[in-house]
């Protein structure tokens, strides 16, 4: 358990330029108030799905607030992500309602197709998973969202269906003459 | 004629014309349970339909019946306006061209009717004689379902802002003395009377105050704030206004859950419109009255429903919450007195100050006045939002509005109050539902969340499943909540494996009372409920899955087994392919077995078996486990 | 030469060390010990070898200290700067009939050579092991493949019975348990605990010491203990001796002898953690 | 008027009810709440019952009212913070306060086992200053109903001076709240939520590549061993506890010093010195001990004799400086006076120049430019300092100094000075004079700078420079008025007289290599 297992500072993450102009335009947004720290890491969360760490540090230097305050405030909120989250994001509600309409055995139904835990990412970046917390539609328990479409009373079986649609969205374009895929 | 008559009178003009206009209109509930349902396939179905006929598509919010959603309205001129259910995209089409072309409304489809002025009569009931709509006496839902929610003009012409436009000429201590007298409580759980709390925020010298309107609704099975704020949200920010008026506050805040996206839309709209027809900013409606609003996203964190870690949160910190006293009302939001409230209870406050409070508090019981609303859910046939008198007996609720249980299955128990409530059994049905009863069986009104539940649901497995949700929401500051909800959690785990044993019983109790005793928070405090309410009325379940190693509901994994039973398998093999551990063995027309080492539960079989062949039987039945 | 092949910190504060010293691995017998080292500077430690490969030898360590602090620090493919042994003689392993065997934090890995040998001699093993948690408990499956009776002791009850290796001794004996023979290895404590409670019975009894050791071929005499009155040298004649004939309070005045040097080798020169050189400047020599 | 457990006590206007109790020493068991820091309410050790109010309080955040009826200490109270000090035992490695032989333990083993990792009680360096012990023992703790559950989280050992190994954390917050109070701080936060929460930085950095000032007070408040000094643990109960002022800069910090087997083992900001905002530096907090316990100190007087320097003893080396300095003119010798000397070393000094008529007094390098111009022949120093070679006009250097620094190979005579935590005095600082204190003995035999004048004023018989001890000196100069100045060396001076601390102590090394490039390393 040596301790640099604990690093998960984003050495990929480049602070190239235009990301600076995207960050600066959110922090004028919110009239440079460190006091607005949530709505700024929402906006930034938005532009580029997740927080990394030069981005938290740089925010910091220029509210002039420590990089640690704002990392504290972040980590408390489940909005918020610190690793590059899949193309298209599967939340499972697991609500009362849901849970009593069977949501826990749809969610393993889901890790067990996309070889993947809740909170983690396909490796193909394609899918991430995570179960949320009643998302108000409980009358179609259980549900599911992906991205922004609700799928209402899932079953399992319509997993596969439905996973399928979304690999072929974004299948690399084989030429027709080959003929589609299985 | 002050600049506010001559808007309202504007809005009543349009209003009216829309009603009366001779090309038809299609009102579509489009609110986020409505889209869920997939209103917006159906919306594109009968915009195709334009081409050919002319007529005008209104969005408005959900007038309640999740079950039958989507849901639209038909209002055709000189005829009564007709309401359709679970309308699928193929027939929108449809059943708009045969009420507006062929002039029949098809009595089957329809849900309700609406009749318009001097329009021919019909034979299909009034929509208010909705079964699930009968028994409900909406006062705050009242908008919610007919007008659009992004169209202010909507709200002005059904008596919006009147309130407000009353409280400006009138004291502010009069108009907190109104809503006292209206005997108006909290409707966001603990049901503290509105008017004391701001009556101690208005007694407080610091000139600087604010009003906080609590969005974050996190109980998990509730969504009366959610479809109040997408039908309506001018009710709620006239609530909003008039609750700052009356404590003479600077700003206004809502504080609106991240998992609520429609919802922020709409208030994002009201208040653009709000400032358009000068409700909100400098001088409101000409008055000295001045006050501004700001919308602040939650960021999914349950325990930002508590004041003080709302206030937190505002203030962009961690939602951690703080000792009390001192109370908001002295020490809020940047340190200055602050009243919170909930969605609901603003979204009240404007139709006692125009009806009177002796009107509100007609309704309701001698000790909680007035109505509540409930998101029904669960078990039940007909789920969705309601709105009843208090002191309404579960019964009614469950059986006239609810219809009953899912499929007629034996009616075990309602949770209520969310994972700070509590579950309380079918034996009393007949108990009022306000806030005094349920405290005193237990529960807690809470936001208002009843989740029914029938035999097939395992109690235990439901009160762990609400532990699971606390210990994950915990802020995680005092001992008692951080670590005893944790070790709650593994007590029921154990007991939901079956290893449970004898002095878990007392564990559990001790524990329990020392989480409740010793948390900072309502969270915390409220945080063994489900453990406390189902441990004294479903102590045999309890019973069962300690001592016996049985779970009566089947629903806990390690105490049962899947089981195929020989004479009614029709030997499908629909089994042995669906199963993801070819755990299941057998030749085509020849009973099958499971083999229950490798068998997961994932219940695959069990719902898929055409001839219901399949048992959940006992584990203890099968196996003699030694030991 | 002396490579440390494989490095994982078993539980908290155990780290498992495969080291790569071929006449070690060949020539070790159940009960010997190495003597590591891990730079010039550093002192000499000695360790118990639990099990042996091909050319590599398995070693249970518990951090205590700078220079164990030091090993710890060290990532597999770094080598140590020395390694003597096998030292010291060997344990006796015959066919006693029913044995005993007695294990506390690193000791349970110490005996499980014991434990593997005696039971190929055929005698009847029972194994009691002592941690001070349930997560602290390491090599269970293994010990439990060579023991015929198997018992574990929490001192804070989260695991088997509530108490030490004495506590289910006791129980063992009272319960009419007859055993032959009697090995000890783990804290100095736990060994003479136990001596104490099979001496009434006559129960042969041997014990693994734990001392200070320097050169660890009997010259510097700092590991000598008064085992029967007469003084042996803990590295050449031990480890193993008789528990019933060892003075345990002299022999824990000996092992407390050089607290203040230890205590100020901490501030004049702070073990600078490799993790910290790595960190800024990545001097390691990887 | 407010009645506790029977007992009237006033009440005071703003008050907790915790302060008060404790003002009229009533005792209630805490563990988040701490005298210097705002109350924070997570423990709930302290919870007691106000008649009246259903339910239960907790002392530490509610404020006291006038004419309350408090009970600290009911059965009911008893059960309820027995059940929740057993939560948090259950996740602190607490094997040892409820083990059966801890005592018989202890008294057998001779001290606390050094580990890396702490898994109990007996290898955790904070063992005889425990605050969860001393309530274990208080509240007569022995068995834990509930799991245990061990974080798991890896030590942090990646920084210089200090280990953080958050298992032992319980989550108090003190450490939060101490760093958010000095300015510029805000290093340790809580981090994440509910059952994970855990105190730290952000993305787990260490604390090196913040700006965390390194100023130890998160350790000083910590209840726990999760926080430690590196080189300042293990040696449990120390010999004796002393007050001092720190002569490393002009600030004047007050520390309060452990001392063990005759050695400085601990160092931390004088308690009753509250009006310290950001406590002590690092310097101060960290280095001392390591510093001046450091192997090469000079300890025995020595002179050149075919190009050795042999020790002797003071009477010798007496002699042997006196002859040197009468053999040549007072114009031909020079004194050297560090920034470092006590105010009474430095009157010492002065007075004995008057006496010899030695006028050349140096105290800052460029001082040294003159030696060539004025063809100093004897150059007696109390610094090391650089570039002596290149005065060709030397030809003798009497080199009074703590450490052989720079300078050192050339000095004719080596005279062994006391380091300011081994003499008494007074020091003039920013605050004013503040008192220096005897902390330790110098090493074999080494004096203070005042004593090592007067006795070579001894030997050149020259009268009045006797003293006994440093209050005669203090008397005199009251006396004639002496003036004494602040001295020019700031927070961010690297040295101690001629040595740089970094030289000594490697983990002050590393800090200065890797903030190299910041205005402050700290």
């Amino acid at each position: 358990m040596t301790s640099d297992s604990l690093k998960i500072i984003h050495h990929d993450f480049k602070l190239s330029d235009n990301v600076i102009k995207k960050i600066h335009k959110i922090l004028v947004k919110h009239e440079n108030d460190p006091r607005n720290i949530i709505q700024i890491l929402q906006d930034i969360q938005a532009e580029f799905h997740y927080l990394a760490e030069p981005v938290i540090s740089f925010i910091a230097k220029e509210l002039a607030i420590s990089e640690h305050r704002i990392y504290g405030v972040a980590t408390f909120y489940s909005q918020f992500k610190f690793v590059k989250p899949g193309k298209h994001q599967i939340r499972v509600c697991m609500g009362t309602a849901c849970h009593v309409r069977g949501a826990q055995s749809l969610l393993d139904k889901i890790c067990r197709e996309l070889h993947i835990q809740p909170g983690e990412t396909t490796k193909d970046g394609l899918f991430s998973i995570e179960s949320v917390y009643c998302l108000g539609c409980c009358a179609l328990a259980p549900v599911m969202v992906i991205d922004d479409n609700v799928f209402g009373n899932m079953s399992a079986a319509k997993v596969t269906k439905i996973l399928r649609k979304y690999r072929r969205a974004n299948a690399p374009r084989k030429t027709p003459a080959k003929g589609g895929g299985k | 004629m002050t600049d506010f008559d001559t808007l309202v009178q504007k809005a009543k003009r349009s209003w009216d014309k829309l009603h009366a206009q001779k090309t038809p209109v299609i009102y579509a509930g489009a609110a986020s349970c409505g889209r869920a349902a997939g209103v917006l396939p159906v919306i594109e179905a009968i915009k195709e339909l334009k081409a050919t006929l002319p007529l005008e598509i209104v969005e408005v919010g959900c007038i309640g019946p999740c079950y039958l959603e989507p849901i639209i309205a038909v209002q055709k001129k000189g005829h009564p306006t007709i309401f359709y259910g679970n309308v699928q995209a193929i027939q929108a089409a449809e059943i708009v061209e045969n009420y507006l072309v062929k002039n029949d409304p098809q009595p089957d489809k329809a849900i309700g009717a609406l009749s318009s002025p001097n329009g021919s009569e019909t034979t299909i009931p009034s929509i208010w004689d909705h079964p699930m709509l009968k028994a409900q006496k909406r006062i705050v839902l009242k908008n919610c379902g007919l007008i659009d929610p992004q169209n202010i003009e909507h709200y002005l012409a059904n008596d919006g802002y009147q309130a407000l436009n009353k409280v400006l000429q009138m004291k502010p201590e009069t108009v907190i003395q109104e809503i006292t007298d209206s005997g108006l409580r909290g409707r966001g759980g603990a049901g503290f009377p509105t008017g004391l709390k701001w009556k101690f925020t208005r007694a407080e010298k610091d000139p600087e105050k604010y009003v906080i309107c609590n969005a974050d609704e996190g109980d998990p099975g509730a969504f009366m704030n959610r479809s109040l704020i997408e039908g309506d949200p001018h009710a709620v920010l006239e609530g909003l206004l008039i609750a700052g008026y009356a404590i003479s506050a600077v700003k206004g805040y809502i504080y609106c859950r991240a998992e609520y996206p429609l919802a922020i839309q709409r208030f994002r709209k009201a208040l653009k419109d709000m400032r358009k027809f000068g409700l909100l900013g400098e001088n409101i409606l000409g008055s000295d009255f001045s006050f501004e609003i700001e919308l602040k996203e939650g960021a999914g964190a349950f325990v930002c429903g508590e004041e003080t870690a709302l206030i937190a949160s505002i203030m962009g910190e961690r939602g951690m919450p703080r000792q009390k006293p001192p109370y908001p009302s002295q020490h809020g939001v940047w340190g200055k007195p602050t009243v919170i409230n909930n969605v609901e209870t603003l979204g009240t406050v404007p139709a006692i100050i125009r009806n009177g409070s002796k009107w509100y508090a007609r309704f309701g019981t001698e000790k909680s006045k007035g109505t509540k609303t409930f998101s029904l859910v669960g078990k039940i046939r007909r789920s969705g939002l309601i709105e009843v008198p208090l002191g309404t007996t579960l019964r009614t609720v469950i059986y006239d509005i609810g219809g009953g249980i899912y499929e007629d299955k034996e009616f075990k128990a309602i949770q209520v109050g969310g994972p700070s409530g509590g579950t309380i059994p079918a034996a009393f049905m007949d108990e009022p539902l306000d806030y005094e009863n349920l405290n005193k069986l237990g529960a807690i009104m809470g936001s208002g969340g009843i989740v029914v539940i029938d035999s097939d649901t395992c109690v235990v497995d439901l009160a762990r499943y609400f532990l699971q949700f606390t210990e994950n929401e915990s802020c995680g500051k005092c001992v008692p909540c951080r670590i005893g909800t944790k070790q709650l959690l593994n007590l029921l785990t154990k007991i939901v494996k079956g290893e449970g044993t004898i002095d878990d019983f007392e564990l559990l109790e001790e524990l329990a009372h020392t989480i409740s005793e010793g948390s900072l928070c309502g969270l915390g405090k409220t945080a063994p409920n489900p453990v406390i309410t189902t441990l004294t009325y479903f102590r045999d379940e309890y019973v069962a899955h300690i001592v016996d190693k049985r779970c009566p509901a089947k629903v806990c994994k390690d105490l049962f087994v899947y089981v195929v039973d020989a004479e009614t398998c029709i030997g499908c093999e629909i089994c042995r392919k669906r199963c993801p551990v070819g755990a299941v063995s057998g030749e085509k027309k020849q009973p099958h077995s499971i083999d229950i080492t490798k068998c997961i539960k994932c219940d695959v079989c069990f719902t898929n078996c055409p001839a219901k062949a399949i048992r959940k039987v006992d584990k203890v039945d099968v196996i003699h486990v030694s030991h | 030469m002396y490579e440390i092949v494989e490095k994982r910190e078993e539980v908290p504060n155990i780290h498992r060390l495969i080291i790569r010293e071929p006449n070690v691995a060949k020539k070790a017998k159940p009960g010997q010990f190495v003597i590591l080292m891990p730079d010039e500077k550093g002192e000499r430690v000695p360790m118990s070898i639990v099990e042996t490969k091909k050319d590599t030898f398995t070693i249970f360590m518990l951090e205590l200290g700078i220079t164990t602090g030091k090993i710890a620090n060290m990532h597999p493919g770094e080598k140590l700067y020395a390694v003597a042994g096998p030292l010291g003689q060997p344990a006796e392993i015959e066919y006693y009939g029913n044995v005993l065997l007695g294990g506390g934090c690193y000791g349970i890995g110490a005996i499980y050579p014991l434990a593997k040998a005696l039971k190929a001699k055929g005698n009847r093993i029972v194994t009691i092991i002592e941690a001070r948690s349930k997560y602290l408990i390491y090599l269970e499956e293994k010990l439990r493949i060579v023991s015929d009776e198997f018992y574990i002791a929490t001192s804070d009850g989260s695991r088997g019975t509530n108490g030490h290796v004495q506590t289910v001794l006791d129980r063992l004996i009272k319960n009419g348990h007859r055993f032959d023979h009697a090995k000890f290895i783990g804290c100095t404590y736990m060994m003479m605990n136990c001596s104490n409670i099979t001496a009434p019975y006559r129960i042969p009894t041997r014990v693994a010491l734990n001392t200070i050791m320097l050169d660890g071929s009997g010259m510097c005499g700092c590991c000598r203990v008064s085992v029967g009155g007469k003084t042996k040298f803990a590295c050449v004649d031990g480890p193993e001796f008789d528990g019933h004939q060892v003075d345990w309070a002299e022999l824990m005045k000996r092992k407390a002898a050089y607290q203040e040097a230890e205590m100020i080798s901490y501030q004049t020169s702070p073990h600078i953690c490799r993790a910290l050189i790595e960190n800024y400047f990545g001097e390691s020599d990887e | 008027m407010l009645v506790i457990d029977g007992k009237k006590v006033p009440f005071v206007e703003g008050k907790t009810i915790l302060e008060i109790a404790r003002e009229n020493n009533i005792h209630i068991p805490t563990l988040c709440a701490h005298e210097r820091l705002p109350s924070f309410g997570a423990c709930r050790l302290c919870m007691i019952k106000v008649h009246g109010v259903p339910g239960f309080m907790n002392a530490c955040t509610t404020p006291a009212k006038d004419g309350m009826v408090i009970t600290t200490n009911n059965l009911e109270i008893k059960k309820l913070r027995r059940a929740i000090f057993e939560l948090i035992l259950s996740e602190h490695p607490s094997s040892c306060m409820i083990c059966a032989q801890a005592e018989h333990c202890d008294k057998f083993n001779s001290g606390i086992m050094k580990a890396g990792v702490i898994t109990g009680c007996n290898t955790c360096p904070n063992k005889d200053m425990c605050e969860v012990r001393a309530i274990a023992e208080e509240l007569n703790f022995k068995t834990i109903r509930f799991p245990i559950f061990y974080k798991e989280l890896p030590i942090e050992r990646n920084d210089p001076f200090f280990d953080r190994d958050y298992n032992l954390c319980i989550h108090c917050g003190r450490c939060v709240r101490v760093c958010q109070q000095v300015e510029g701080a805000h290093i340790l936060v809580f981090t994440k939520r509910g059952h994970d929460t855990k105190i730290g930085t952000s993305f787990e950095k260490p604390h090196i590549e913040t700006d965390c000032k390194f100023c130890g007070q998160c350790i000083d408040v910590c209840p726990t061993g999760a926080l430690s000094a590196r080189g300042q643990k293990w040696y449990q109960e120390p010999d004796d506890r002393v007050r001092t002022t720190c002569m490393l800069c002009n600030k004047g910090c007050r520390f309060e010093m452990d001392v063990k087997w005759g050695r400085i083992v601990a160092v931390r900001p004088d308690p009753d010195y509250k009006t310290l905002k950001t406590g002590i530096c690092v310097k101060g907090r960290f280095c001392l001990p390591t510093f001046f316990n450091a192997v090469d100190r000079i300890r025995f007087p020595r002179f050149l004799q075919n190009f050795k320097l042999y020790p002797t003893n003071w009477d010798e080396i007496g002699s042997h400086v006196a002859e040197l300095l009468e053999a040549y003119p007072p114009s031909k010798i020079a004194l050297y006076l560090t920034n470092f000397l006590t105010d009474e070393s430095d009157y010492v000094f002065r007075k004995f120049a008057e006496m010899m008529e030695i006028t050349n007094i140096y105290t800052t390098v460029e001082d040294l430019t003159q030696i060539p111009k004025k063809g100093i022949k004897v150059l007696w120093t109390t610094e090391g300092l650089p570039g002596l070679k290149n005065f060709k006009t030397l030809e003798h250097l009497i080199f009074q100094e703590v450490f052989p620094s720079e300078g050192y190979e050339l000095a004719d005579v080596v005279l062994p000075a006391a380091a300011f935590t081994e003499q008494f005095g007074t020091y003039y600082t920013q605050r004013g004079p503040m008192p220096i204190q005897k902390v330790v003995k110098a090493p074999d035999l080494a004096l203070e700078d005042w004593k090592i004048v007067c006795k070579i004023a001894q030997e050149l018989d020259l009268s009045g420079l006797n003293y006994l001890d440093v209050d005669e000196i203090e008397q005199e100069m009251g006396r004639v008025n002496y003036k004494q100045k602040v001295r020019p060396v700031d927070e961010y001076y690297l040295k101690y007289r001629g040595t740089p601390i970094a030289e000594k102590v490697p983990d002050f090394k590393i800090l200065l290599e890797y903030r190299k490039n910041r205005a402050k390393p700290w």
